[in-house]
């Protein structure tokens, strides 16, 4: 019985793999970045090796201490955040916390931020170098820090010019991070993919607040903080859906996936692979179990092969 | 550190407000440490979303039970006190870092405001586990919220109670109390304010002293940095550290009170 | 005894009382378009008479049938819906339904929506001459129409366009209707104020949609929808907040009020009155319930009058 | 028409899956006619957000109680069926138009497929008070599907079954076996598609009909423009009628299928 067992699992494997990019990622279920740490935090939960990707918390030039608190406030089933980049800077990141990921059998996609466009390119040109790094996540949408991150992920010229500067420096898989807080996800899109970008991933936050009725002040420390959670989940399926039909890149999608349902929504809107964010926090297991739940939808729907499921709800 | 369905073996409400719930957590049990926190999903829809984090209040190792005390002061206290014995609740944990078991024989001091009294109940069993008898300072709006002073003299703790109304005990701020009655080392948990107060009397008499601090939480097991708590180093340097990694339990010097 | 009540009734009411341009209301609870019909459907349950205005569903100058079914899906904490502006037509409106509202006393504000700026210039017109309408809210973000509706919100030129186009129809109260779906909401609402706007109301929902992962089409029969409900509420304090900030005109709060505390949260970001959408489909009664609270609120926390509470996180 | 939180009497689970519960709501009682509704807040929490719409199924004026029969089909119904006798679940209605009740010697027939009895079973009740004895086609997929029909008997009624895989009855469709069987009105509630076959068989007869719909719900009440279905008025005038108010039964005739 055992080998049969593991022969219907290695032909589940290899019907679920994707590729965003030069990454070839066995399954399509990454981490979104800034909720899962550097992986490490969650290996006692889960078997890290069995992701499809990790992607780690931003990371900037600088090392950064980030945002007064309250950080974090819970809503409607959704969560407010405005954590400010805190990280180590990316010498600290490739000294002491990227070689204890080496150990692991996964792409490693590390988002990176910037005040300025040559911070995107220098960042770009030091990760080049390093190995263990599969590719790059361009943060141009994080909502939290004053200079940068709003001002490039909101217009669409910007938004390209970064791409170019990433592009320019490294030649590693650049997948560009769309803000869901613009007018038209689907210009800033077409632009980014003109400047060369390999793929996109949405959405990130939603810029919100909350407001504390007893102290009357706002409950962030920093005012103003980005929506996650199942309550934006219906804003990223659309989004995923227009810029599918709009660029042809492939696309990470994510914002509010608890479970494998939720993640089928944003792959038959056209996301290739996926990404689970606030859940983790619910339950550190999500992604095992996001992953378990898709197997089992190929497996009752007959599915041959993931990638047929991409974007068929447009057909 | 794991995740369970942990079947409510009791919930007493022991004042209004304030309850006490038993947990059958046989590995929770077995691992935890005075200080830790469980991270506790109150409800199974998405809303509330989040956990809850809730330290653990008492361990029994035998029965392999883990209980928690918490005050209602939201959704999810307000739905974890809807569960019944007989039900699951989901916790993750034992989490995070909790207190230095005191070594050698100085005296040792343990200061709580209200429900602060949660992780201390722990502390103070494993303490009368070594053999180690503390005075224990407990401090309440009134009388009725002194909680746990009869288990904690049969744990073969001595009890000062203070009462903010004087219906018990020293008439003001349990921090005064303990100040006039110092010791070598000394171990706290309650509000901000009486936590600051705490901080300053331990740098002014210059005492070891550790304490147990609050944040909104996201993930609990340091991957969100939702959790930050300023705190400075030897050298002087200041960073946030993560309540649910490199606390909840604090060097009285580490934290910067702004 | 009775007396006495009487007086601390009377008492909190006048503390209630709110001005949005030249409409005067008894307290700032109003109904969010097209959640409460035409106010008849939820006189069963409420005595209307005791709402700060009644906003009824969105008019157009011809009758529309509105969007093919289903119209509806629960999301996570909110509600996704493409209506279509179903509604009988102005001039039915006026001679039909309009009158069956005359008895009761409170300020009737009619919500109206057009394909062109002329439309929005006729509608108002016509409705200029019309007593029982105490003002207009111009719907300029409906996400559901396909002509019109998303364009106007999302150009702040056009928002001014249409906004003057109305001013120059009617000298009733004219409040636009601002969209989230935005770069930048304050920019929209900047224009809209210099060309004349007398209040602003946001927000109006968040483009989204949902896939059937048993069917992989969309839900919606319009496909796409707007996203209302608890879910929102943190982009709509947000807008609320950002706009406030901006200009100087009253707002109408709204976007997931569900209990009086979420109604106090946004009138301290910056709003006069607010108003009660998606809640009336939980609870019919939600309107009485959040002015309950609102009463209550300012009993316990000695608030003199109400407007002191207008923007007061802010300072 | 009003909203109350009506007390559990009963909750039963039929066969797994298909629950009955039955509530104290004696207003409901009163005033409850036939093809009502109930619109059902399933949680107290903000998520499953919106009330369910489920029919009347029985009534006892007497008791002043409402019974409902439903199908656990997802979260609502899940959670609704996770309440248990003592708790309370607050509702809101009568709603709706519900069916006329025939006049004068004419035969009747009932035509329900699956948990389509639902409403059906009042209106059964409310027949049998007027003495009028109805022909009622059963349909369901298989044999332990067929609800009630001892129930039905019992009301003077007369049982035609038919199942899809033949366990029980006429092997195949119910509204192929009505139409074997004739008679002057009819009354139906089901899945779509048979709703769809039974509106063809009524107009290709010219028999009187009425049906009973559903759509995706959102106020219940009338106000919201959701629960939109395509109809069509004896001048050839298409338009949206809603369910909730102008329905949720519906004339043969008006009703436009695409
Ligand atoms: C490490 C740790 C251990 C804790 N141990 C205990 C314990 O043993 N017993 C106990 O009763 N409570 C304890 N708490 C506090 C407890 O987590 C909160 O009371 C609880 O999360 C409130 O949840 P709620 O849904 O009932 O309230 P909510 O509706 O979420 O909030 C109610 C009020 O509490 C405030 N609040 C919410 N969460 C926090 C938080 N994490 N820190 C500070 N303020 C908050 C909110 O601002 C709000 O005013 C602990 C907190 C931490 C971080
Ligand atoms: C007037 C009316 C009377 C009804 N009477 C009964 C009854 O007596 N007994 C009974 O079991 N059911 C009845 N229903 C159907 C019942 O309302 C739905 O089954 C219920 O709302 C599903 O809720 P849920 O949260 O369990 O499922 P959800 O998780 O909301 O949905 C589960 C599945 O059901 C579908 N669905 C959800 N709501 C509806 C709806 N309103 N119409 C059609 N499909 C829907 C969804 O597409 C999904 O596939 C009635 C519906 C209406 C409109
Ligand atoms: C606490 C927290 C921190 C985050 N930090 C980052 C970050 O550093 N860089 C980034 O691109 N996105 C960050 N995000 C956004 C997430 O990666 C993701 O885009 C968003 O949360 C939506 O997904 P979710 O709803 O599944 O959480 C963060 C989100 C949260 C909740
Ligand atoms: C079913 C439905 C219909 C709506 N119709 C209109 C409309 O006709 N015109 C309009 O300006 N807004 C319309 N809205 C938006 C609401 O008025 C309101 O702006 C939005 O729902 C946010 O508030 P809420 O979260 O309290 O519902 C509609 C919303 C819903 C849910
Ligand atoms: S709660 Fe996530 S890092 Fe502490
Ligand atoms: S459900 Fe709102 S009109 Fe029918």
């Amino acid at each position: 019985m055992i080998p049969q067992n593991v022969g219907v699992i290695n032909e589940t494997k290899s019907k679920l793999a994707v590729k965003i990019g030069g990454i070839a990622m066995k399954n399509p279920v990454a981490t979104a970045s800034g909720t899962f740490g550097f992986g490490s935090e969650y290996a006692p939960y889960i078997d890290l090796n069995q992701l499809g990707a990790l992607v780690v918390k931003g990371i900037t030039l600088q090392p950064r201490a980030g945002n007064p608190t309250p950080r974090l406030v819970e809503t409607a089933a959704g969560v407010l955040n405005s954590i400010g980049l805190q990280n180590p800077g990316v010498e600290r990141f490739i000294g002491e916390l990227l070689p204890g990921l080496a150990c692991f059998d996964l792409p490693v996609i590390v988002n990176i931020a910037g005040d300025t466009v040559q911070d995107y390119g220098r960042l770009a040109a030091r990760l080049d170098r390093v190995s263990g790094v599969a590719g790059l996540e361009v943060n141009i949408s994080c909502p939290n820090v004053k200079k940068g991150g709003m001002q490039f992920g909101s217009d669409p010229d910007m938004a390209a010019e970064v791409t170019r500067a990433v592009k320019a420096g490294t030649d590693k898989t650049v997948i560009v991070k769309l803000s869901p807080n613009v007018t038209s996800i689907e210009a800033v899109a077409e632009k980014v993919a003109s400047a060369g970008a390999d793929a996109l991933s949405m959405i990130n936050t939603l810029l919100g607040m909350a407001i504390d009725v007893k102290s009357r002040r706002p409950v962030l420390g920093n005012v103003l903080g980005g929506l996650s959670g199942p309550a934006v989940k219906p804003v990223a399926v659309r989004a995923v859906w227009q810029v599918y039909r709009e660029t042809g890149l492939p696309i990470i999608g994510m914002g509010g996936i608890i479970t494998a349902e939720d993640a089928i929504e944003f792959i038959l809107a056209g996301a290739t692979a996926i990404a689970v964010g606030t859940a983790n926090f619910v339950n550190p297991q999500a992604t095992m179990d996001v992953l378990s739940g898709i197997k089992q939808y190929i497996i009752e729907n007959d599915v041959q092969d993931i990638n047929e499921l991409v974007g068929a709800a447009h057909r | 550190m794991l995740i369970t369905d942990a079947l409510i073996i009791k919930q007493e409400e022991i004042i209004p407000g304030f309850h006490r719930i038993t947990l059958s957590a046989g590995e929770a049990a077995k691992n935890a440490r005075p200080g830790q926190f469980l991270h506790v999903r109150c409800a199974d829809t998405l809303d509330p979303l989040l956990r809850r984090p809730i330290s653990i209040h008492a361990v029994d190792r035998e029965k392999g039970e883990v209980s928690l005390f918490y005050r209602v002061v939201g959704r999810g206290t307000a739905l974890l006190a809807d569960r019944e014995k007989g039900d699951r609740v989901n916790v993750l944990g034992p989490l995070g870092k909790g207190f230095t078991m005191p070594e050698g024989n100085g005296g040792v001091a343990v200061v709580a405001g209200g429900i602060g009294i949660a992780p201390l109940y722990f502390f103070l069993q494993e303490l009368s586990v070594i053999k180690i008898c503390a005075n224990v300072f407990l401090g309440a709006a009134t009388k009725k919220q002194l909680f746990f002073s009869g288990g904690i003299e049969a744990l073969g703790h001595n009890v000062f109670p203070a009462t903010d109304d004087g219906t018990a005990g020293y008439y003001g701020n349990v921090v005064e109390l303990f100040a006039q009655n110092l010791s070598d080392s000394v171990y706290g948990c309650g509000p901000a304010g009486m936590l600051r107060s705490l901080c300053q009397t331990i740098k002014k008499y210059n005492i070891r002293g550790e304490v147990s601090l609050e944040e909104r939480m996201g993930c609990g097991v340091g991957a969100c940095l939702s959790c930050a708590c300023k705190t400075v180093d030897e050298e002087g340097n200041y960073r946030y550290s993560r309540v649910c990694a490199e606390g909840p339990v604090f060097t009285a010097g580490e934290v910067v009170w702004e």
